[in-house]
């Protein structure tokens, strides 16, 4: 059965969605215990390929037999059989939180609904990490589009209606550029496999269709990972949707949205055309420091806790577009690693927000003053991710930072590598800003008292803290995760 | 001269009107402000891309990729962008469908339908 | 709605036809043009014809919501459920050819393909039609 | 607004008129799609498959789980239209 694991990784959570319709039908408590059930089950099966995949090499699964060009293919290669296991352990966690976050956010009648589309989100994402074909990568991408239309509006509040209508239209935007851009390289190569496209694209590479192709890809995808200029679905999107869901896509669909960009840039077009041929990697550079220093400007500006999450997250993905500008090897192994580690840490600080949203009903930073009196662990988990946020040494954050630096000294980029050290002091600024607030700030001073609140719920504080000590363990045994992150930042370059 | 016009339009003139097709939906998508042009802003751009597929699936003088009976010595077109305009095509739909249910919802929650005034009354609640 | 005799005879007499045709659509996949969504949406606009003709509640009558999620999910199971026979017969997923070979029958693989034609058109038929009943539904009588 | 709009649909629209010259002609039998996967498709559904319709054999069995990927995407948009829409009700 171990050969077939790929496909299961699809196939049985669709018919483990399916159930949670079927068992919520007859009885709303089944939904999320199939939901946690199959995601565990998704995780350990991610982690048997990645340690497949390290021992053995790239694994390919032709689907129906048919090799490819004809059929469709998944391959899990060091790359992506990294990414696949860090996606599935932040749904794992995830979940775990969920429950009683969609429990006081969610009506109950809506809870099946939301768990199917929950688990076809998350299957969707699996899909668009293992496919081999770029045109199985886009109906994977709407499955998951979808369905996080559907998610962030799924708290029924009035605003999350247009936070989501708003992100539908940029996201069909994206989907028509991407689904141009493969139709474009159909038309220059004739296949769609994503190998056979990086074999047959070198002979093309100076047709205007190529450099069209390239272009809508990168602009799909760009509004997809929500790089600078075209954030504008981000900030609304994840503060309107339930805490949840602001977990699952600032983390994990994120995440995924980056990785299909990678994989587009770095193995169907390779490093040779993004630098020699149609040299982009310069321009792509040059914004993502924008974003850093742009992304972190607007959120010391904010005063919500949650959107100021969300332009944090603008921020940190231009980190993740600096490696993919610098293209070299050290400054992918930071990109990878800030992959991973930024979906820790911020998926670790949208939990809290989004306790402090269960107990307190609010994330206004003027409401919640003094709240670590109230709430001491979520806001010690706050101040270990942040910490790693901003890149204090030893912490996850740090590392890739440190790796990125490295890169771009080696590439010779003097500029940019200060302006990461800027990103960081900026970091600081907003994170420091929710700390004082939380430790610091009195709210006896006030003559309106905050809520009475307490600790949360143990099964939204065990993940919580459970991704915060990540922060610091993944930092302290780097090395570790550099086994996973080494190869795959070779595998990318082009090297074996 | 005139072969270059030939050249680059005449023979080419499916990709004229795939792109123009494509480039009315995209403004409507963006500049209208009524939130149901603007879905039908989206479904033209979809459409022009559908075209846009099927077009360059065409063989000169190519029937249907239907195999006609044994003996019958037959060009076909190229299947394949058929099959996947047909998923395009349901993913279209579902998008139309997701997108039409917020705006019913947004037109019960505010009872306006468009932007310049929905931004208006969402600042000002 | 001011019941419309001409409106409502027709649609007596369509109603049928729409549907004979859809479910020849479906199966006629295999042998010309047709297939499993073409086919399940023509049959879910029957319905619509009904919501225009009779109301909501002629159609939930006759499709209510429990069965459209019995359907919805009954299409995608066949088409899953085959693809993971496939793997228990050996093959790879979706490997039709794999169960032709043990079973022995001829021409099975097209049988096959029917048979996960007919599991699109039901969930497509399905799904269309519990979009349609939602549109239209405004005073949430729904059961 | 309607001048932004106007710039971004110019800016996509002289990429796209940049694309046209490489493009190969309508109906052009030599075009490296027709003539790399298309051709294979069409030489090969009748002995590996042996049903008429090209299109729904690569759609079924071929392409079988971007088929599988699409019904999906169909059942979710129902889902969500049930969970945005309906009022009361089970779901």
């Amino acid at each position: 059965m171990i050969d077939h694991l790929p496909v299961l990784l699809i196939a049985v959570p669709i018919l483990s969605a399916l159930l949670i319709l079927l068992a919520g039908w007859y009885d709303r408590r089944f939904c999320y215990p199939i939901s946690l059930i199959t995601i565990l089950l998704q995780f350990g099966a991610a982690i048997a390929i990645l340690l497949e995949v390290m021992r053995e090499g790239t694994i390919r699964y032709h689907l129906g037999g048919w090799a490819p060009p004809l059929g469709i293919e998944l391959v899990i290669d060091s790359f992506n059989g990294f990414i696949l296991a860090v996606i599935l352990f932040l749904s794992a966690a995830t979940v775990v939180y969920a429950r009683r976050s969609v429990e006081k956010e969610i009506d109950p009648e809506k809870r099946i609904s939301f768990y199917v589309l929950f688990q076809l989100l998350v299957t969707g994402l699996v899909g668009m990490t293992i496919t081999g074909d770029i045109f199985n990568l886009y109906v994977f991408l709407e499955i998951s589009s979808i369905a996080t239309y559907t998610l962030i509006a799924s708290a029924r509040r009035p605003r999350s209606y247009v936070a989501s209508f708003n992100y539908l239209v940029l996201g069909s935007i994206a989907a028509g550029f991407i689904l141009l851009g493969i139709g474009n390289l159909y038309v220059a190569t004739g296949t769609l496999n994503m190998a056979d496209l990086a074999l047959l694209l070198p002979a093309s590479y100076g047709l205007a269709t190529v450099h069209t192709a390239f272009l809508f890809l990168l602009i799909g995808f760009s509004i997809k990972v929500a790089f600078f200029p075209l954030h504008l679905w981000l900030p609304d999107a994840y503060t309107e949707a339930p805490s949840a869901v602001t977990v699952l896509i600032s983390t994990v669909m994120a995440k995924v949205s980056v990785y299909a960009l990678f994989r587009i840039v770095f193995t169907v077009f390779t490093t040779a055309y993004v630098i020699d041929t149609f040299a982009v990697t310069g321009f792509i550079l040059f914004i993502a420091t924008v974003a850093i220093i742009a992304g972190a400007v607007l959120a010391i500006a904010q005063n919500d806790l949650k959107r100021m999450l969300a332009y944090s997250s603008i921020s940190q993905i231009g980190y993740i577009m600096f490696a993919l500008g610098v293209a070299n090897q050290l400054a992918l192994e930071g990109g990878l690693l800030h992959i991973l580690g930024h979906a820790v840490m911020k998926g670790c600080l949208f939990m809290v927000a989004g306790l402090i949203i269960y107990r307190m009903g609010t994330s206004q930073l003027s409401d919640l003053k003094g709240v670590a009196k109230t709430m001491p662990i979520s806001c010690a988990a706050f101040a270990l991710a942040g910490a790693s946020m901003i890149g204090i040494p030893p912490t996850i954050g740090f590392m890739s930072k440190y790796y990125l630096v490295l890169g771009a000294f080696e590439a010779g980029q003097w500029i940019y590598a200060a302006v990461l050290l800027v990103g960081s002091l900026l970091a600081a600024g907003y994170i420091w800003r929710f700390i004082e607030i939380a430790y610091f700030g009195d709210h006896h001073s006030e003559d309106r008292r905050p809520a009475p609140a307490r600790e949360g719920p143990v099964s939204m504080l065990v993940p919580m803290v459970a991704l915060a000590l990540l922060c610091l363990f993944l930092g302290v045994f780097v090395e570790v995760v550099m086994e996973a992150v080494r190869p795959a930042a070779m595998l990318l370059l082009g090297g074996a | 001269m005139i072969e270059a016009f030939y050249e680059l339009f005449l023979s080419r003139y499916n990709y004229w009107m795939a792109i123009i097709l494509m480039l009315i939906g995209l403004y409507a998508l963006i500049a209208k402000q009524n939130l149901v042009k603007k879905l039908i802003g989206l479904n033209i751009f979809q459409t022009a891309i559908f075209l846009f597929y099927i077009s360059f699936a065409e063989v000169q003088g190519g029937t249907a990729p239907i195999y006609l009976p044994e003996g019958v010595d037959a060009l076909y077109v190229n299947p394949l962008p058929h099959v996947l305009i047909l998923t395009a095509i349901v993913v279209g739909v579902s998008v139309t469908a997701v997108g039409l249910s917020l705006i019913v919802r947004i037109y019960e929650e505010y009872g306006v339908i468009d932007e310049d005034d929905l931004m208006q009354v969402v600042r000002g609640r | 709605m001011r019941e419309n005799v001409v409106i409502r005879t027709v649609s007596r007499l369509a109603v049928p036809f729409i549907q004979v045709f859809a479910l020849y659509v479906i199966v006629h996949g295999a042998l010309g043009a047709g297939g499993g969504f073409q086919g399940g949406v023509a049959f879910a606009s029957s319905f619509i014809l009904m919501i225009v003709a009779f109301g909501l509640a002629s159609v939930r009558k006759r499709l209510s919501n429990k069965w459209i999620v019995v359907y919805s999910v009954l299409g995608i199971t066949i088409y899953a459920g085959i693809g993971l026979l496939c793997l228990f017969m050996g093959g790879n997923y979706l490997e039709y050819g794999v169960i032709e070979a043990i079973l022995g029958i001829p021409h099975l693989h097209g049988y096959l393909l029917d048979a996960v034609e007919i599991g699109i058109g039901i969930t497509v038929m399905a799904v269309m039609t519990s979009i349609l009943c939602d549109m239209a539904d405004k005073g949430g009588e729904s059961s | 607004m309607k001048v932004k709009a106007l710039l971004a649909v110019l800016f996509i629209g002289i990429i796209l008129f940049w694309t046209v010259e490489d493009m190969p002609a309508f109906g052009d039998p030599q075009a490296p799609a027709t003539q790399y996967t298309g051709k294979l498709y069409v030489e090969s559904v009748l002995p590996d498959i042996g049903i008429d319709n090209i299109v729904t054999a690569i759609l079924a069995s071929y392409r079988g789980f971007d088929t599988l990927g699409e019904v999906v995407v169909i059942f979710t948009a129902g889902i969500s239209v049930t969970l945005l829409l309906r009022r009361g009700g089970r779901l």
